[in-house]
């Protein structure tokens, strides 16, 4: 039988996996992704409980993250072309100025 | 079983997806890998019976989303290869030891075991079947019962308003572009005290 | 319980809609700024009356919730409210000139200011993990987006892809905690996985542990607590000055006092745990905050550090828990006013929109604007806790509380460092006062609107430092 | 009469406070005037007060009356209190006596002076500390006059302050006075602390009674301390030579007469202390007995006459000090009288000359002032006949008195006997041997040198000094003990030394030390009248070493220089740089270095790079969830 | 609280005279010297009154003063002068005016600088009333800043870093003393139930050994720095080398004595039995202090550090004094304190004057300078000899009392101590020597000007309680005494202590009776 807990254990993977992304990639869309990724990680925990305790309240939640991401998504991608545009560039790595 | 096989197929998906996202060169790649893992996570829900949540995951994320990043790797140009080399030397390295760090602390946790995910016990939990019906009931109103009162995640609900008007307002402020224009003064004066103000 | 309040979201639902009519009025009549700053106005008066009658009804009913559990109508979350009101207030009358600035895009400036306000509000009401989370991103998305609203500007950008993608970053973190919090009850209200977790006996609470400390991970992004505070100094100096105060304020009210209702509300059962969490990062930020501070040579990083710091010092104070958390409101509301009247004095001094404020520029500013630098000298004494100021009776309270709850090291620390942190205060005074100013330096102007500011942050800095009894008794009852 | 005796304090302090602020304008010769009959005033008042002792025979309890002016310091049993009774009513007269002779003194010797006025200031604050410390009815009474007299030693000395030589001597005096007076407060301590208070009533009142042998040797070896600061004993003797640089009245005054035999007093004020410990009146004795010969053989060598009298002083201080050290207080005491008349004496005949050869004191350059200044002739030779103890003058009934005591006093102090013997005729010696090099032979003048006789206003005080000189002997001799039944109350219930009652003996002694003062005469004749002056030469020639080792003073200063001073001023350099700046001000300075150095090793955190925050943030929340989750197990 | 408030006015008048002068605008700027001197002698009728009114031979605490501040917190506004305290306020209404009086040449931003000696001047007397520790806390921190803006704008070349180092290590000291404030606070509310900070309520607390231990640490870190005690001396020759005259006198005068004063006030009862575990240690630092201070002195070449190293050794006497825990020393201890304040202080301004006629301060510089100005030389001759201890003058009662109080229970430290007396001798008069006297081979030493008669005013109040405290010491003495006593005997109460009765035989104790 595969429990509720096979799930969230891969979801905490797939969380660990988007973190990873966050650090090692220098492209900022690519970043952005490995976010999502892990928003995703996070909705997968949220359906999983809300099995293991019959409670839809998971599932809300999981429509909630969605809309913060998709919010996110705009803004987040409005910044990263805002950036193109006066840097053509999509490298945070390119963005240092700010230091010390 | 068969969610066994479902689980472990859907979860090399997922996790196959989620790998392309972090290692492919190229940005499209990753875009389909983030893809897989979505469409991945949609099944998972399916077989939990979210079923609502499935679908508003295939449309907003599958659909939407991804399809927006699409556009903008393009818009950007950099849907091609790129170079993987580390720029910063303990970048790496630092990734290296959070990733053993956390597969030492789960290990330990687990090995000891010191680990549940769920802690409420007590028999089967009920089956909740996150139909549209249920979802809306708990979104809004909850009048099925007795006294109808007000849901939970009506709050929340309605704050997303909120966050939607920060999510136009802020998307289009920053893409409101009228470079010829000379309406925005700051340009000019922050342009201006550039020399002085550099960071150090 | 269960009941729809509107009381208690008025001041929210005043601020959308203040905020949306600033848009409209915008597209359709595309008034004068002015018209733009009755309305900001005419709203935050109305907000004011609306907080004014929610004290009024806890007077009268007690602290309640609604929303189905998802909203406090406490004396935390109206204190917060209050506190955020006077920061958007100060805020915008600051950022004034860089909101005129933007030309066209002024509503969209001025309706984020206030959409961010409403968030952080709510933030600190939210009886709901997921309602935390929401209302945190409508705060933080809107800041992500006025860090970059100037154009053109070489650093905006940077500073709101940076504060953005480690937002996003945070943001992931503190919702995982979240849902690792519901895997392991069943349960994102807070009141309710109180309750459930102090029922009953929990063998392996891991889960729970670990949810817990990455929704303190979360927020401690948010309030700029080491060590994840890296964005701060970066946003903080690139950012258009006007709106950095308003930035920082906000951003740690909201913060804190939504890690209040989390941690004492949600997680009492774990409190030995967080708080010793807590005093680590406390301990963090205020060696680091110090440290780091001590090395800059621009005043927004500066301040930027010391704000790290800051946090820190909250934290100590929240260590103690419930007891501490008088002591916090004191701080947080303190420090607040202290913070936005600072940035008001560096957007005067290196223009509204600017990036970055060298020290240099702050050389014999004593001579050249005695009133900007009287009142950053009042602020930055206060800030590094000395007496008859508010930042004294701050830090005095939060190291009572601390120290009463047994985290004696923390004060030592905590004092330590204070000591050190003079060093970089007393820099920017030294600059002021001690230094003669260049040849070329010219006097800095300031708008009527702009010396109100700083009046009102200095008066309030040192009414409240010399006689802090009303404002201690005030929050006193905010504690519960 | 005597309940007012605070008068005779205030004339004098009163005369210095008034001349201090108007003496200046009052101008030249006038402002000496009320200085003089202050001091004349203060004469006559205690000269009348002290009839009373006269009258009262043998009724010790009246003959000591206590004067309770106000609380001083009450916590230390010190009060302004005034104690009259024989021995101090003898040093009031003393110095009042000798103070006036010297005051009229120098208003011939100061003329022209531009601080003429500031002077006389100065020798009546003298005269009223003075006068304090011998009053004083409390070591921290005795302990103000005692400092406020080197307070007014220092300022004479360096009266002629831009005369570096002078300045420094000032100094000097005061600094090692300084060192004295270390012991006497560290003496004061230990009384305090077994009395409970510094009163003389109390401590000198029985104090067998409250104190052991030991205690009362170690208070006796601290004061002593004291003591031989200011009267100028080894090993702290250094300053007194160099205290010549001060105006010759004061070295009369001060640096002869009065402050220097302070010593001597307070050692008999405390003779009931001195009285518990043979070991602490030995060791008085002995180095009274060192200093005497050692100072004596140093006035051979020198050339500067006044320097010879320094050093005379120094020893005769020595004599002083042998007699109170085995408990011969009247002798002691005696001698401090007679010798307070003929070195004043001396020393202002030494003014005279030094005044009439235009400021000159090298000996050398004198000779032959015989005729050209009669007065001041006959006078000195009155009074080098009574410092080399010549019959029947009063230096040599006091001399002879303490050579008998200790004669008397048998055992270890036969030897103190003789070494107080041999100083006798070395002292002879030398003081011939500066009379004759001034007064006879050839004259040695600079050119342009006109000596001529002092005004009167300073040979009338030289004349009333010589008389006194031949007279005052005889208040005290072995036929008509005077003195000391004079001053007995003093001494009540003190264990007090005397000559030997064998009248033979008494009479052989007498001749023995009179035989000494005549060959030391003869010699001195022999070597510096009759002999050329190239025998003289090549017979020093013979004795070069010891008479350069003489006429440096032994190098004591240079020794004193290379052991202390030097190696102090090194320590203190050592002290000021490498400890102080180098190593304790580096630790301070360097702590705040080390903070700004951590804060510059943790600013690569801030690179810059946002995925480095990201790592950052990543490694803190693992090390956050870690630390809460280990917490919270 | 009827009637008027006479120690509430001393601390706020001199601030709300510091407001006054702020606001005297631009264009009357002439009016603000003459204005600042008149107001800062305002406090003084009142320091005077009190000193009339002060019921002698009473021990405890006069005037009380207590209204609720903070009432959250348990803070009060507590105010109450005792024999210890008066004397110090006392000095404070005259050194400020002095000081101020001595400032005339100043003329860069002449405002502040008189508002912020007011400002000074309010939080001194103000540490000296407090009688709540709260209070005093902010009394004692507050001074700071006044101080490092009179050294920080005012002050010579290196004034910055001097002002820094000022305030960062003096404020290192207090941050400890605040935990320690917070602990006691706490206690307090542990023992009794209610958040206070009363002094007098501290005293009735219950504390172990350890704790005290711990207290007394933080309490005597604080104050040692502000003495300074060896080692923690170095901020204070840069500090006074630096400062203007005002400041220097002020920051001798009265601010060091807030370290001694503290010692006292709360060190020693409050943690009694740590004092006494402590006496070793600090009588040792004291000492080392008294004759380090004055052999690095000896070699000073510049006149203000030699004062300053002079201080060290100084208040080494008093820290002495204050350790020894007999009736005589801790009396002697609060004599000398006034003694310094009035001398040292005396001193910085006569180095202040030269400096400001001739813009040096090294004594190679100067020579012969007796001929050109003989009443600054008799000036300064006459206070170096109050601050060598000349008896007669006030130096001499505060010093020969400590010593002779503190050589029954300490005597081997008292007699090291004691030949400090010996050098202060040598570093002054050696100084003296080299300024004053011998020929003038400077030429620049001929032109200066001697002591104007403002100048010589200035001295005057200085001089007549130089005398008169050496002369007739009892006017402070009868003051002090019943309050040092009330110490002593806490300490005996709460101790197995004994302080010595006079009258013992300490060499032989057993054949003497």
């Amino acid at each position: 039988m595969v429990t509720a807990e096979w799930y969230m254990t891969l979801a905490a993977v797939l969380f660990v996996i988007g973190a990873g992304g966050l650090l090692l990639r220098s492209n900022a869309l690519v970043m952005f992704m490995s976010v999502e990724l892990m928003l995703n990680a996070v909705n997968l925990t949220f359906i999983a409980a809300a099995r293991a305790h019959g409670d839809i309240g998971g599932q809300m939640a999981v429509l909630f993250v969605l809309v913060v991401a998709a919010a996110e998504v705009a803004v987040g991608l409005a910044i990263i072309v805002s950036v193109f545009r006066t840097r053509q560039t999509a490298s945070v790595d390119d963005l240092s100025e700010l230091t010390g | 079983m068969v969610e066994l096989v479902v689980f472990i197929l859907m979860g090399a998906v997922s996790v196959g997806g989620a790998v392309a996202v972090v290692r492919a060169r190229n940005p499209v790649y990753g875009a389909m890998g983030l893809m897989a893992t979505l469409f991945a996570l949609a099944v998972f829900y399916v077989v939990h019976l979210a079923h609502f949540v499935a679908a508003v995951q295939v449309i907003v994320y599958a659909g939407a989303v991804i399809t927006l990043f699409l556009f903008v790797i393009m818009f950007v140009g950099v849907d091609r290869a790129e170079q993987m080399t580390e720029k910063l030397s303990v970048q790496r390295p630092v990734a290296l030891v959070v990733l053993v760090a956390v597969v030492i602390l789960a290990g330990v946790l687990v090995v000891t075991d010191r680990f549940d995910w769920v802690l409420t016990s007590g028999g089967d939990p009920p089956v909740v079947n996150g139909t549209v019906e249920e979802i809306g009931a708990n979104l809004i109103l909850d009048d099925r019962a007795a006294e109808p009162s007000a849901s939970r995640w009506l709050l929340p609900f309605e704050a997303t308003s909120l966050l939607l008007v920060v999510a136009a307002v802020g998307a289009i402020s920053l893409a409101f572009y009228r470079p010829r224009r000379r309406e925005d003064r700051n340009d000019a004066s922050a342009s201006g005290s550039d020399s002085s103000g550099r960071p150090s | 319980m269960t009941g729809v309040s509107y009381l208690a979201i008025a001041p929210e639902i005043l601020l959308l809609v203040g905020a949306v009519s600033v848009l409209m009025v915008d597209v359709f009549a595309q008034p004068k700024p002015r018209v733009h700053g009755w309305l900001a106005g005419a709203t935050f008066l109305a907000v004011a009356v609306a907080i004014g009658a929610q004290w009024h009804r806890i007077g009268i009913d007690g602290v309640g919730t609604s929303f189905g559990g998802t909203l406090f109508l406490h004396n935390l979350s109206v204190t917060a409210r209050s506190i955020l009101l006077v920061i958007a207030v100060l805020g915008v009358a600051t950022a004034w000139d860089m909101l005129v600035g933007l030309g066209r895009r002024m509503a969209e400036g001025l309706s984020l200011v206030m959409v961010s306000t409403a968030g952080f509000m709510l933030m600190g009401a939210s009886a709901d993990l997921i309602m935390v989370f929401v209302a945190l991103e409508i705060g933080s998305i809107s800041l992500y987006v006025l860090a970059g609203i100037v154009r053109n500007s070489p650093t905006g950008d940077e500073a709101a892809m940076k504060y953005f993608l480690l937002g996003a970053f945070a943001s992931a973190i503190f919702v995982y905690g979240a849902a690792l919090t519901y895997a392991g009850t069943g349960l994102t209200n807070l009141v309710e996985a109180g309750a459930a977790m102090s029922s009953y006996h929990v063998a392996r609470p891991a889960v729970l542990l670990i949810g817990m400390s990455l929704l303190v991970v979360g927020i401690a992004f948010k309030v700029t607590a080491a060590p994840f505070h890296a964005w701060a100094p970066d946003v903080y100096q690139g950012a258009p000055a006007g709106v950095v105060g308003f930035m920082a304020a906000a951003a740690k009210v909201g913060g804190f006092a939504a890690l209040i209702n989390i941690l004492i509300i949600g997680f009492d059962r774990y409190r030995g745990a967080w708080a010793d969490g807590l005093a680590l990062i406390a301990a963090i930020s205020v060696v680091l905050g110090t440290l780091l501070a001590i090395q800059q040579s621009d005043a927004r990083r500066l301040l930027a550090y010391s704000g790290v710091a800051h946090a820190g010092f909250i934290l100590t104070g929240l260590t103690a828990g419930l007891v501490g958390t008088a002591s916090v409101l004191f701080y947080l509301a303190t420090y607040s006013v202290m913070l936005v009247g600072a940035f008001a004095a560096v957007a005067v001094v290196s223009g509204p929109a600017s990036s970055g404020s060298s020290l240099d520029e702050y050389r014999g500013l004593g001579r050249r604007s005695p009133l900007v630098a009287g009142v950053l000298a009042i602020l930055m004494i206060a800030m590094s806790g000395m007496p008859l100021t508010t930042g004294f009776i701050g830090k005095f309270q939060v190291f009572t509380s601390a120290w009463d709850g047994g985290f004696r090291w923390l004060v030592i620390v905590g004092l330590l460092s204070s000591v050190a942190a003079f060093f970089f205060y007393l820099r920017l005074v030294v600059l002021m006062y001690f230094r003669p100013p260049d040849q070329s330096q010219g006097h800095p102007s300031t708008s009527l609107r702009m010396r109100l500011v700083l009046l009102l942050s200095a008066a309030v800095t040192v009414v409240f430092g010399v006689f802090p009894a009303p404002l201690l008794g005030w929050l006193d009852q905010a504690g519960g | 009469m005597v309940d007012y005796l605070w008068i005779v304090i205030a004339l004098p302090l009163g005369m210095a406070v008034f001349n201090h602020f108007f003496g200046s304008r009052i101008g030249e010769p006038r402002a000496a005037g009320p200085a003089i009959l202050a001091v004349l005033g203060a004469f006559g008042y205690a000269a009348v007060a002290s009839l009373d002792f006269f009258a009262s025979e043998h009724a010790s309890e009246e003959a000591v009356t206590v004067v309770h002016l106000f609380d001083w310091i009450p916590g230390l049993g010190a009060g302004a209190e005034l104690l009259w009774d024989p021995l101090s009513a003898t040093m009031t007269l003393v110095v009042t006596g000798v103070g006036a002779l010297i005051h009229i003194y120098a208003v011939g010797y100061m003329h022209g002076d531009p601080r003429f006025s500031r002077f006389f200031t100065y020798l009546n604050l003298f005269i009223a500390s003075m006068l304090i410390l011998v009053l004083a009815n409390n070591f921290a009474l005795l302990f103000v006059g005692w400092e406020l007299v080197g307070l007014c030693s220092y300022l004479l000395i360096s009266f002629w302050y831009t005369k570096p030589s002078a300045a420094s001597a000032g100094k000097k005096a005061f600094v090692v006075n300084r060192i004295g007076d270390f012991g006497f407060m560290v003496a004061l301590m230990v009384v305090f602390t077994s009395f409970g208070t510094l009163s003389y009533t109390q401590v000198l009142h029985e104090p067998g009674e409250i104190i052991g042998a030991s205690t009362a040797t170690a208070i006796g070896l601290l004061l002593l301390v004291g003591a031989v600061g200011k009267s100028a004993q080894i090993p702290l003797y250094v300053w007194l030579p160099d205290a010549m640089e001060g105006p010759t009245p004061v070295s009369a005054l001060i640096h002869a007469a009065t402050m220097v035999t302070a010593g001597v007093y307070m050692v008999a004020r405390t003779g009931a202390i001195y009285g518990l410990s043979d070991i602490a009146g030995g060791v008085v004795a002995t180095v009274g007995a060192v200093t005497a010969l050692f100072a004596a053989t140093i006035a051979i060598g020198q050339r500067d006459i006044k320097r010879v009298l320094a050093y005379s002083t120094i020893s005769q201080l020595g004599y002083m000090f042998m007699a109170v050290g085995i408990a011969g207080y009247v002798a002691g005491l005696f001698h401090l009288v007679t010798h307070a008349v003929f070195k004043a004496l001396l020393f202002l005949g030494a003014g005279s000359v030094i005044h009439a050869m235009d400021g000159e004191q090298d000996m050398n350059k004198m000779g032959g002032l015989r005729a050209k200044m009669p007065i001041t002739h006959l006078t000195m030779v009155v009074a080098t006949l009574s410092i080399a103890g010549i019959p029947p003058l009063a230096g040599f009934w006091s001399k002879d008195e303490i050579l008998a005591v200790l004669f008397a006093k048998g055992g270890y102090f036969i030897a103190l006997w003789a070494v107080g013997l041999v100083t006798a005729l070395l002292t002879a010696f030398y003081m011939a041997r500066q009379y004759f090099l001034v007064f006879s032979g050839a004259p040695r003048w600079k050119d342009g040198v006109q000596p001529h006789e002092s005004p009167r206003i300073m040979t009338g005080p030289l004349v009333v000094l010589g008389v006194l000189t031949v007279l005052v002997g005889f208040v005290n001799t072995p036929f008509r003990l005077g003195f000391e039944h004079f001053l007995a109350p003093a001494f009540e219930g003190v264990y007090l030394a005397h000559a030997p009652d064998d009248g033979f003996l008494l009479v052989a002694l007498a001749v023995v030390s009179v035989a000494a003062g005549v060959v030391g005469i003869a010699i001195a004749y022999l070597l510096y009248n009759r002999a050329p002056e190239e025998t003289r030469r090549r017979l020093l020639g013979r004795v070069s070493r010891p008479f350069t080792a003489w006429e440096h003073g032994y190098r004591v200063d240079e020794l004193y220089g290379r052991l202390i001073v030097r190696p102090g001023l090194r320590m203190a350099v050592w002290n000021a740089e490498a400890v102080d700046n180098r190593t304790i001000d580096r630790l301070v300075v360097g702590i705040g270095r080390a903070v700004w150095w951590m804060g510059r090793r943790l600013r690569p955190l801030q690179s810059g790079f946002v995925r480095s925050y990201g790592a950052l943030l990543a490694v803190g929340t693992v090390i956050v969830v870690a630390w809460i989750v280990v917490r919270g197990l | 609280m009827t009637g008027f408030s006479t120690l509430s006015a001393l601390i706020l008048v001199p601030a709300v005279a510091a407001v006054v002068v702020m606001l005297i605008p631009e264009r009357r700027r002439e009016l603000v010297r003459p204005l600042g001197v008149i107001l800062s002698l305002l406090p003084l009728p009142l320091a005077v009154l009190l000193f009339m009114r002060f019921e002698r031979g009473e021990a405890g605490f006069q005037f009380v003063e207590r209204v609720v501040w903070i009432e959250q917190l348990g803070v009060t506004w507590h105010l109450g002068v005792d024999g210890i305290s008066l004397l110090l306020v006392v000095l404070t209404t005259v050194l400020v005016p002095v000081a101020l009086g001595a400032s005339m040449h100043i003329d860069r931003r002449v405002r502040l600088f008189v508002a912020m000696n007011l400002l000074l001047e309010a939080g001194l007397i103000g540490v000296f009333l407090s009688l709540d520790l709260f209070l005093f806390f902010v009394f004692f921190e507050v001074i700071l800043i006044p101080m490092a803006f009179i050294i920080g704008i005012w002050g010579s070349e290196n004034r910055i870093y001097a002002a820094i180092k000022f305030f960062l290590y003096t404020a290192f000291g207090s941050a400890l003393m605040l935990a320690g404030i917070i602990a006691l606070a706490l206690l307090h509310r542990d023992q009794t139930g209610d958040m206070s900070f009363s002094y007098l309520a501290m005293l009735d607390l219950d504390l172990t050994t350890g704790v005290q231990r711990w207290l007394f640490g933080a309490f005597a870190l604080a104050f040692a720095i502000k003495v300074p005690i060896f080692p923690l001396h170095t901020w204070l020759p840069d500090a006074h080398v630096e400062a203007p005259t005002a400041g220097s006198v002020l920051l001798a005068g009265v601010l060091l004595k807030l370290g001694t004063y503290g010692l006292l006030r709360f060190n020693l009862p409050l943690f009694p039995e740590a004092t006494l575990e402590f006496v070793p240690l600090m009588a040792a630092l004291a000492v080392v202090g008294v004759i380090y201070g004055a052999v690095v002195a000896i070699v000073q070449p510049d006149l203000k550090k030699l004062v300053a190293y002079s201080s060290v050794s100084h208040l080494g006497f008093i820290v002495l004094g204050t350790f020894a825990l007999t009736s005589q020393s801790l009396e002697g201890g609060v004599v000398q304190m006034i003694n310094h304040g009035l001398t040292t202080g005396a001193l910085f301004l006569l180095v202040g004057i030269i400096y400001e006629r001739r813009h040096t301060k090294l004594i190679a510089d100067f020579g012969g300078l007796a001929s050109s100005t003989p009443i600054f030389a008799g000036m300064f001759l006459f206070i170096a000899f109050a601050s060598i201890g000349l008896p007669g003058l006030n130096g001499f009662v505060g010093e020969f009392l400590i010593l002779m109080g503190s050589y029954p229970t300490l005597p081997v430290y008292t007699v090291v101590a004691a030949l400090g007396v010996i050098l202060a001798a040598v570093y002054l008069l050696w100084a003296y020597e080299r300024v004053f006297t011998g020929p003038i081979t400077n030429p620049a030493n001929r032109q200066v000007s001697d002591l104007t008669m403002g100048e010589v005013l200035l001295f005057v109040p200085l001089v007549a309680l130089i005398v008169l405290l050496g002369v007739y010491p009892k006017v402070a003495l009868d003051v002090i005494g019943p309050s040092t006593d009330a110490v002593l005997s806490r300490i005996e109460s709460t101790t197995d202590y004994v302080s010595p009765v006079a009258g013992f035989d300490m060499f032989n104790s057993g054949d003497g009776e």
